[in-house]
């Protein structure tokens, strides 16, 4: 029922979350138009994780509004999640299923066809095909992410929302990891991620936004960006007086 | 002397004003009833404490109801204050009802509707609080609580349907002689507990109004811890947008 | 702490009431009397009543010897009330006290002849009637009750607010100070 | 409908795969029933004459206190790789993610009542197979999931999740009890139809609507 809007894939509007006596999210405002693989930075505690679980859907925002592709995702959620694939920081996988149920299930849940070409497919793009029927649990950390990778592939997102999708990773995984974001850049698809590790950053991502305190403090192209500017927009993340009174 | 004065029409000492004039109805105004003797003059005690109890239950659901609705959560600290003023209230008549009970009837508890209804409210609504108690913080947890008020006020008349329906198949013990005989007080029994009521109804007000401020002052508090933050986050802001640009 | 006040006040006033007022609540009585139920009847072979037990609120037990003279006063479930004396009506008697031991409808027995031996109470029953008056004086430890866990209860919470708003209260003051 | 009763299927199938391989639920539903029902055995002394008075009051309390115990496990077994918000990302109403959890612990609780109710038949020497058994036992089983999964669901999140659900469930689910001890004794009592269906009458009133009720709400209380 809704049009896709061209001009952005997301657009974060004022967007406030607090948990208890803290406010994770202030007043978070960017946008990003398709194509774009854009990278959250911020230090440990900036609300990185939060705002990937908001636009993913996983948690409600005090206030504030986003639009995924033209859609309200307060209104249309399912359509919303249709567009979006996640891998967050666990995996998320049934530890006593095989690779290849747990990506029977959730490709049965996203109403997928051709089930069986499909896995074997987004398999080879993450390099799991010779662990498919192995349960989760006897796979490695490393794995377990492709395989999580492997099921936000499956129904061909619009966006891809990654958090640290690089922590943990040996520097093949990592490979898989940036073939995959490479395809999505040429194929003018979205992904919007999260990472710690500011160089590799501002080598796969075009745009960066940081996030400090609960603001966005700085939302610039990757091009005039240099580690020292990110680094002296952290500096000033943790107030003097946070937190107390 | 405004002090005094203030003092004087304060619902607090309007309240004690009137709990005395029923405590004086109860004692010395009211005849000893043929039947059942000085203990009828618990009614005076019993039959008030349940109505607040069911006051507490209908404002806990109400409240609750909007909260739900209208996301305000001056009707969340509304339900959560007459949720606990409730237990009290449902917990005293639970136990001033066993007391009148023994001599009456000679036994503490029956089987009858309206007993066991009440116990089971008041263990829906201990189960609330405990809820509220044991749920980490935020707005999640105010919706739940919500939530299962709302199921608690849902099951309500089918608890009393069932208990209704199970204590024809099962007699009770013993049918009170208090409820079915016609009391030897006619309308001096009607005065004493219109002016009870309207004290307990008037002790209920003020013990909810109470919890609610205290609650509401917890919530200034947290807020204020938030916006204290606010305050030096938007000075960072501030200084690190000058040193950037 | 007003409410704290406001509390202690009531308390007093509740007991000073009840101490005021107690003569007025203990009504003498003339003829003793047992409230209970029936837990026990005895008959003979020609299924007439000879005696029956009552256990009060208390739990005492009280046997009963019925003579020509006992005076009946019993309604059936319908509400049928039957009056009658025990030389006219001995079986039917039986009949409706076993009816009322089996339903747990509360007489009222009053008395005369009491014996105690070993600890049991023996009387000879001059009225058995479905249950009209009070023993007043057994009642008024249960009026006590009420009264005073219903004060001490709300006493209770009105402290456990009291407390609470204390330390709501210091935290305020602590903020404002910090604000300074 | 056809695409719902399919997501609802493949959640229900992933439980069932998931219970042949560690088969956490059920074993522990059934031997915890079949405990309370032996530790009864015991407890009051069963013969011909309380039997029937006390039997279906027993099996009932055993099957309330397991289904609790296993209404636990069932979802601790979705946080344990935090795969309840993987179901949360797909892109299906969260009502179908509520009918699929229940329809998993639906078939929990009855496989649980198939090892239980024969046992208890031959311990309490009662004739409960019946067919009106069959309806009772459905609707409890029914009404037990529709709640247990709410409640289980809400508790995910709560420092003592094992004594919240039982304290929230329990209470709730008291009418449902009744209805079912009072249609099990007018079974054993071997009563005309019309007499036990007041009481299922009772347990289709309280299905419907907590069905509804949880359908409804269920929406809000996976997101924090």
């Amino acid at each position: 029922m809704t049009k896709r809007d061209p001009l952005f894939a997301i657009k974060v509007e004022d967007v406030v979350k607090s948990y208890a006596e803290v406010m994770v999210l202030r007043r978070i405002k960017f946008s990003l138009q398709p194509g774009e693989v854009a990278v959250i930075l911020g230090a440990n505690g900036a609300g990185k994780s939060t705002l990937l679980r908001i636009l993913a859907m996983l948690t409600q925002p005090d206030s504030g509004s986003i639009d995924i592709y033209g859609n309200d995702i307060a209104k249309n959620g399912p359509q919303v999640r249709a567009l979006t694939g996640s891998v967050l920081h666990s995996p998320m996988l049934y530890t006593d299923m095989s690779v290849r149920e747990n990506l029977t299930l959730f490709a049965e849940l996203y109403r997928l066809k051709n089930i069986d070409t499909l896995i074997e497919k987004n398999a080879c793009k993450v390099g799991i095909q010779s662990r498919l029927d192995h349960r989760v649990r006897t796979l490695s950390h490393g794995f377990q992410k492709r395989a999580a990778l492997a099921r936000a592939l499956m129904h061909k997102p619009q966006l891809l929302l990654l958090d640290e999708p690089e922590s943990g990773l040996d520097s093949r995984s990592v490979s898989y990891l940036e073939n995959v974001v490479e395809e999505y850049r040429s194929s003018g698809r979205t992904i919007l991620m999260t990472t710690h590790i500011i160089e590799h950053a501002l080598e796969i991502a075009d745009k960066a936004i940081v996030i400090t305190d609960g603001y966005v403090h700085l939302e610039s192209t990757t091009t005039c960006l240099n580690k020292s500017n990110i680094l002296s927009a952290y500096s000033h993340t943790f107030p003097k007086t946070s937190g107390d009174l | 002397m405004t002090k005094v004065i203030n003092l004087i029409v304060s619902p607090i000492a309007l309240s004690a004003v009137l709990m005395g004039t029923t405590l004086w109805l109860i004692f010395v105004w009211v005849p000893t009833e043929t039947n059942q003797g000085a203990v009828q003059r618990i009614l005076y005690l019993h039959v008030p404490i349940a109505w607040g109890a069911m006051m507490g239950i209908i404002v806990v659901s109400a409240g609750s109801f909007l909260y739900l609705w209208k996301k305000n959560e001056i009707w969340d600290r509304l339900a959560v204050a007459s949720a606990e003023v409730g237990v009290v209230f449902g917990g005293l008549a639970l136990l001033t009802g066993m007391i009148w009970a023994k001599p009456v009837w000679a036994v503490w508890w029956t089987g009858e509707a309206k007993l066991t209804t009440t116990l089971i409210l008041f263990f829906i609504y201990v189960a609330y609080l405990m809820f509220r108690a044991y749920f980490p913080p935020g707005t999640q947890r105010q919706r739940l609580a919500a939530m299962i008020a709302i199921i608690g006020a849902i099951d309500t008349p089918i608890i009393y349907f069932a208990a209704n329906l199970w204590s024809q198949a099962h007699p009770p013990l013993i049918t009170g002689p208090a409820a079915d005989s016609e009391s030897s007080l006619g309308t001096s029994l009607g005065v004493v507990l219109l002016a009870s009521t309207v004290s307990f109804t008037l002790l209920f007000i003020l013990l909810v109004k109470m919890r609610y401020e205290i609650r509401k002052s917890e919530d200034e508090i947290k807020h204020f811890k938030r916006n204290h933050q606010l305050d030096s986050a938007v000075l960072n802001n501030i200084s690190q947008a000058r040193g950037t640009s | 702490m007003k409410l704290f006040n406001y509390g202690l006040a009531l308390l007093i006033v509740c007991v000073g009431l009840v101490v005021h007022d107690l003569p007025s609540l203990v009504l003498a009585q003339s003829t003793p009397l047992v409230n209970g139920i029936i837990v026990g009847i005895e008959t003979n072979d020609n299924d007439q009543l000879i005696t029956f037990v009552v256990s009060d609120s208390t739990g005492t037990l009280t046997t009963f010897k019925v003579s020509d003279s006992t005076k009946y006063g019993l309604e059936n479930q319908a509400g049928d009330r039957w009056v009658t004396s025990h030389k006219d009506g001995s079986e039917e008697a039986a009949r409706r006290l076993s009816e009322h031991q089996e339903r747990f409808v509360p007489i009222t027995v009053s008395y005369s002849e009491a014996t105690e031996d070993s600890g049991q109470i023996t009387g000879i029953a001059t009225s058995v009637v479905d249950r009209e008056q009070g023993k007043l004086e057994t009642n008024l430890g249960y009026i006590f009750a009420v009264f005073a866990i219903t004060w001490i209860l709300f006493f209770a919470y009105i402290f456990y607010m009291g407390r609470k708003q204390k330390v709501v209260q210091y935290e305020i003051t602590q903020i404002k100070a910090s604000l300074k | 409908m056809r695409e719902s009763l399919a997501v609802i299927w493949a959640i229900g199938r992933k439980d069932l795969l998931l219970e042949t391989r560690n088969k956490d639920v059920i074993v522990a539903v059934s031997v915890f029933a079949l405990l309370v029902l032996m530790i009864f055995t015991f407890a009051i002394d069963i013969n011909q004459v309380n039997a029937k008075l006390t039997g279906p009051g027993i099996l009932w309390a055993s099957i309330a206190f397991a289904g609790v115990t296993g209404l636990n496990r069932a979802f601790a077994l979705e946080l344990e790789g935090n795969t309840l918000e993987a179901l949360m990302l797909a892109p299906i109403s969260r009502d179908l993610i509520y009918a699929g959890k229940m329809f998993g612990n639906f078939l929990f609780i009855t496989a649980a009542q198939i090892i239980v109710i024969p046992i208890f038949a031959v311990l309490f020497n009662l004739a409960v197979l019946r067919w009106e058994m069959l309806v009772v036992s459905l609707l409890t089983t029914i009404g037990f999931s529709a709640i247990g999964t709410l409640f289980a669901a809400m508790t995910i999140r709560v420092r003592a999740r094992e004594v919240m659900l039982p304290l929230l469930f329990l209470p709730v689910v008291t009418p449902l009890i009744m209805a079912a001890v009072e249609s099990t004794s007018h079974v054993v009592n071997d009563s005309s139809w019309p007499e036990i269906y007041q009481w299922i009458q009772l347990a289709i009133a309280f299905d419907i609507a907590f069905i509804v009720i949880s359908a409804f709400i269920f929406q809000q209380i996976l997101e924090d």
